[in-house]
């Protein structure tokens, strides 16, 4: 099949989405001519113009608030946050206003709209443009929260997005953007809410999101040349959170490790954690280990950046200990 | 200016319901009937009044913590509202709002705000879909001069400017964030002046006067609908009460609420109006009779409505 | 001892540190004669002046980014942000001014500032006014996160906070500020990082936050009728989170119910869990339960609102569940 | 206006430095030793300049992700500054901050800054301590006319206001923020004119004229200083390069950069320096050596300065 990067592969789903729906348009610094900070909207202002690939100032409140605006009233905006770390400076029209009208209003307001935006370190980009900060967004009511890692999900997760009828927060790590993978040229939807194994095994279970899926990847290859069988499962939507995939695998593994970019404490992996030694406490023959950032700001040295982001041998290591 | 007579009835009638309601809400909020946070708009109704007398159905606003006389004007049910001030299933929004949350979408009211501030950005949206779908409709801002410090006030003006966005902000400058009074609040007498920050017009009328605000609004509304943007309309008004129910009011003298009673909006409208010849004072009565007996009956049906039952609280997340 | 409100233990913390410290002031909404929205400010303006009980008007992100400035120039600021739900108009300053200077400048700037600020339901204020929002907070590296229970802790932990070189969040639940308790009239401090055992017991740890623990004690109470021992943990700060406390009492009672009136997914609660699930987890006997509020935005109705917030019966079930 | 030549040479030799200093960076950044996100200041060093020629050392600057040529003007220092860019531990924040968070509170600067707009209250609050402890330091914030859109800006100038803080509010004006021309983010022509909003000065100045900067500037510093409260001050000015370094600058047309360089701040004020018997060409031509050295020496301490080691990223996080 087709090859296509995920930043081709998300700026596809815009361009089939807007054809398909005339009230779906984009929105964002930058998105134009300029194809976005990223380059994924590359192309999209020449086929569908300025009235709908709409460059904005920096005004992020107004960015999202009017999106949430538009969406209240008949459209489906996506707003591209240029980078997540710039979330709070509009926070609160995603939280207070976006995720809560629809319950606030009694259920009488549909919000369709979904926010795209970059998270992740590895550029010397540092501490203001380097953040994972999706366990903010889990912690919210009436937002759903989706991270992909591979271009066919990224693909198919943002249709299945733009689609919903629920403010979406989808986050793009920002270095895997050039990773390439499979793509059907069609419009296809990944649904909302579904982890995926991303490789089978079964001596421990790897839960492991975005860029970190890959860094996943690796490590359960070298584990398998010593014997050990990893389980990667990626949740790709971390609200809702398919508890009952990493049930299962724990089931069969009695043993996982959580690992995302994202620092440690209260981060998303902490939830995964406290879901499972609730929900699948009986099943659990070790604790229950994380491989995340360290507590600190994203430094900007590549020497220190290098040390910040969990890498592969983390990840083995952690394996280990549970595999001794 | 020549207004129809049906549009002055209309506004008299309105204004008497925004006050009646109010005053009833105070009472009742006092009997422990409403709760939470009430902030009521006894006083300022001209302004909610004069601004959506130029409003059809399909046009929207965007409303503040001080909504029910915003809901009101555009049209909202009064016994849904009681309803939803009572915490009751049949409210607005099934109890999950109160006074701060009220919405109808479907009349292009698309809620009170509890955050100061808040709404300005959601009327750009509004007023986005107006220009995407190419409608005529407009929307109308309302918003307070403590919100007009507020960082969403600059970036939602800035924005609505440059795409010429079919918004009228409309400011109730009642003189008081909370405790804090305008003149410590901003160095400037007028808030209309921040218009020049955006290259828009801006107005100031007397708030309390509803045929100069119909008026600056009416101008407003037409260049709004004939696509040439926004404008900002000022409108100097006053509340009589406290900021929420329950408020001593301890930053403002006794003396300038004196004051600013004597430039009570409604006897002012009704002395026009008899001017006019629209309304005899027998008239005025039974229209006030009327109203009275509408807001008694709102009482009753919220005050006969069930409560929501517990487990609704999980309903209406998410679509 | 003599008795006080947690409101006044507050207000008399703020007092004696104003002055004992000139560089200490107070700024925000309505602190001045109006006393704060909750009172809590009350009188200061008459003792300090209006030159250091300062209104502000309403702009958040200009209160708390003054107070940045402010406190990398040499002060010691004080602000309230009125209701906790407030922040997402004023998060950037917060996480990625406040909390990340330090850091990013190489250790040469020092922010030492309080931003005290309201949070929980209770009093049908509804869903923009009553959460419960210290998770977010306790993912910033750079912060510290302190959320007490009591007056005494009240006094003593603000004292520290003010006295502390970090950027300190300050969380004050606001249907307690009434209840009572003893507080010393000297200047106290209570140190930041160390939990409190607000009750002995030896069957089961229950791990509860500010309004909350008053719930666990009631069921701790009644449940010691039916002769179950609880013992009940007040981590009092969250950021850092005392974890030896924390897990001495598991080795203790091999069971916990964390209780938290912030929504239960991605919450407070998620990282203790997850915390005891790792480094507790040879100490268990039973699987980790969360006590918290449903995953819904906080509702208006007091019939909804009794529903949301979490009472002494769930508490009891969850600790009956685990003691069955 | 009479600027004593001590302070004329200082001018010139800062533009020169930083222009320098900018260049020799791109040259690194391609060659890889610098990396991230670096924004150069080519083009506007008349800005930093006549700015910080009225500023003392206890005064407070507050800088943007366009940094570099605020903290030379400040006196910072260019081992350690290039050291940071090379990510290495002598530089100023030890390899932890980059180009966008370069600070040296000793020096009074509060810190390059990665958010649009993130600086405005930190120029605020560095301004509030200055009235509250009786000193009369002033804060120069800088921006640029993206930023100018943003919430902060609102907010910062309004409460700068009210309070009558000594901030000088410097918009580096140069017509786009990234690829978004002023032109389409807002709907006047000059930032200045926001001053309105605030009831504070606003004046526009042409920012690649270092003196007119200077003369603009220390009006707004002496206003500062005596309590008066802040200024808006606006300079026009250009960036040469792209927004970031690797920006392809589709988004305006090399024409519009032609016709800019002809304004160039440099040989402008060298025309200036020469007609007032200032300088020579020759003196010029020594200067440029001696800074050029400078900077290698500054290249030369950052290439051999060690890298920090891995266990460091764990300091600095808490006081
Ligand atoms: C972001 C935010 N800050 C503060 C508050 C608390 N608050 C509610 S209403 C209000 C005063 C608003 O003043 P104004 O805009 O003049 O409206 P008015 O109440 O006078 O109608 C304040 C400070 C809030 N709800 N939201
Ligand atoms: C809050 C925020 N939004 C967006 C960005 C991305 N960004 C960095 S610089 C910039 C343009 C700024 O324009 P301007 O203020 O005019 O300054 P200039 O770059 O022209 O000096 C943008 C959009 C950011 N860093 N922070
Ligand atoms: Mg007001
Ligand atoms: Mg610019």
């Amino acid at each position: 099949m087709r090859k296509l990067t995920i930043r081709a592969a998300i700026n596809e789903a815009l361009r089939q989405e807007m054809k398909r729906d005339p009230d779906v348009y984009v929105l964002g610094e930058d998105v134009g001519v300029f194809g976005g900070c990223f380059g994924v909207t590359a192309g999209l202002i020449d086929e569908f113009g300025p009235e709908r690939v709409i460059d904005t100032p920096i005004t992020e409140s107004a960015i999202v608030g009017s999106a949430v605006g538009a969406a209240a009233t008949g459209l489906r905006p996506v707003a591209e946050l240029m980078f997540m770390d710039f979330v709070g400076v509009t926070l609160d029209q995603i939280f207070n206003q976006a995720a809560k009208m629809r319950y606030m209003f009694g259920g009488k307001a549909t919000i369709p709209m979904v926010i795209r935006t970059a998270c992740g370190a590895g550029g010397s980009a540092a501490a203001q443009h380097s953040q994972s900060l999706e366990a903010w967004f889990m912690h919210v009511p009436g937002l759903k929260v989706v991270a992909p890692s591979t271009s066919y999900d990224a693909k198919g997760l943002l249709v299945s997005s733009i689609r919903d009828d629920n403010p979406v927060i989808f986050v793009e790590h920002k270095f895997i953007y050039d990773m390439e993978g499979e793509v059907p040229e069609d419009l296809y939807t990944v649904p909302l809410g579904k982890a995926d194994v991303k490789r089978e095994g079964s001596d421990v279970t790897v839960i492991a999101t975005m860029a970190m899926v890959h860094r996943a990847l690796e490590a359960a290859e070298e584990l398998s040349k010593e014997g050990v069988s990893v389980e990667v499962v990626d949740p790709r939507t971390l609200q809702p959170l398919d508890n009952e995939t990493i049930i299962e695998s724990i089931k069969k593994t009695h043993k996982v490790v959580i690992v995302h970019e994202a620092v440690k404490f209260a981060g998303p992996g902490a939830e995964i954690a406290a879901m499972i030694a609730d929900e699948a406490f009986d099943y659990l023959d070790a604790p229950v280990k994380r491989v995340a950032a360290p507590f600190t700001p994203v430094p900007f040295s590549p020497v220190l950046e290098k040390e910040y982001i969990p890498g592969k041998e983390k990840i083995i290591n952690a394996v280990k200990e549970l595999t001794a | 200016m020549a207004v129809e007579k049906e549009k002055l009835n209309w506004m008299y009638r309105n204004m008497l319901t925004i006050r009646n309601f109010e005053e009833r809400v105070a009472e009742l909020f006092a009997a422990g009937k409403c709760f939470g946070f009430v902030h009521l708009y006894v006083g300022e109704e001209a302004v909610a009044t004069g601004v959506c007398a130029n409003l059809r159905k399909e046009d929207y606003i965007t409303s503040t913590h001080r909504g029910h006389g915003h809901l009101i004007s555009k049209g909202g049910d009064l016994n849904l509202m009681m309803a939803e001030l009572f915490g009751r299933r049949t409210g607005y929004c099934k109890g999950k709002g109160g006074s701060m949350h009220i919405a109808d979408v479907e009349l292009g009211i698309l809620g009170a705000n509890g955050i100061v501030g808040g709404g300005f950005p959601a009327a750009v949206g509004a007023g986005f879909t107006a220009k995407y779908k190419g409608t005529d409709h407009v929307v109308a801002c309302f918003f307070g001069d403590g919100a007009s410090n507020q960082g969403t006030f600059h970036e939602a003006l800035n924005m609505a400017s440059i795409w010429k966005l079919p918004v009228v902000f409309v400011n109730e400058n009642n003189f008081y964030g909370i405790s804090l009074s305008q003149k410590r609040s901003m160095n400037i007498p007028d808030v209309a002046a921040r218009a020049a920050s955006y290259n828009i017009p801006g107005v100031v009328v007397d708030g309390n006067d509803v045929l100069a605000v119909y008026e600056a609004v009416q101008e407003a509304v037409k260049r709004a609908r004939s696509g040439e943007g926004p404008t900002l309309v000022e409108c100097k008004t006053y509340r009589y009460r406290g900021h929420f129910e329950g408020d001593p009011t301890v930053y403002r003298t006794e003396e300038e609420v004196r004051e600013w009673k004597k430039k009570d909006p409604i006897p002012r409208f009704e002395t026009r109006l008899s001017q006019m010849g629209i309304m005899t004072e027998d008239q005025m009565k039974q229209l006030r009779d009327e109203i009275s007996n509408q807001i008694e009956e709102a009482v009753k049906f919220a005050d006969e409505s069930p409560w929501p039952s517990p487990e609704e609280v999980l309903d209406d997340v998410y679509a």
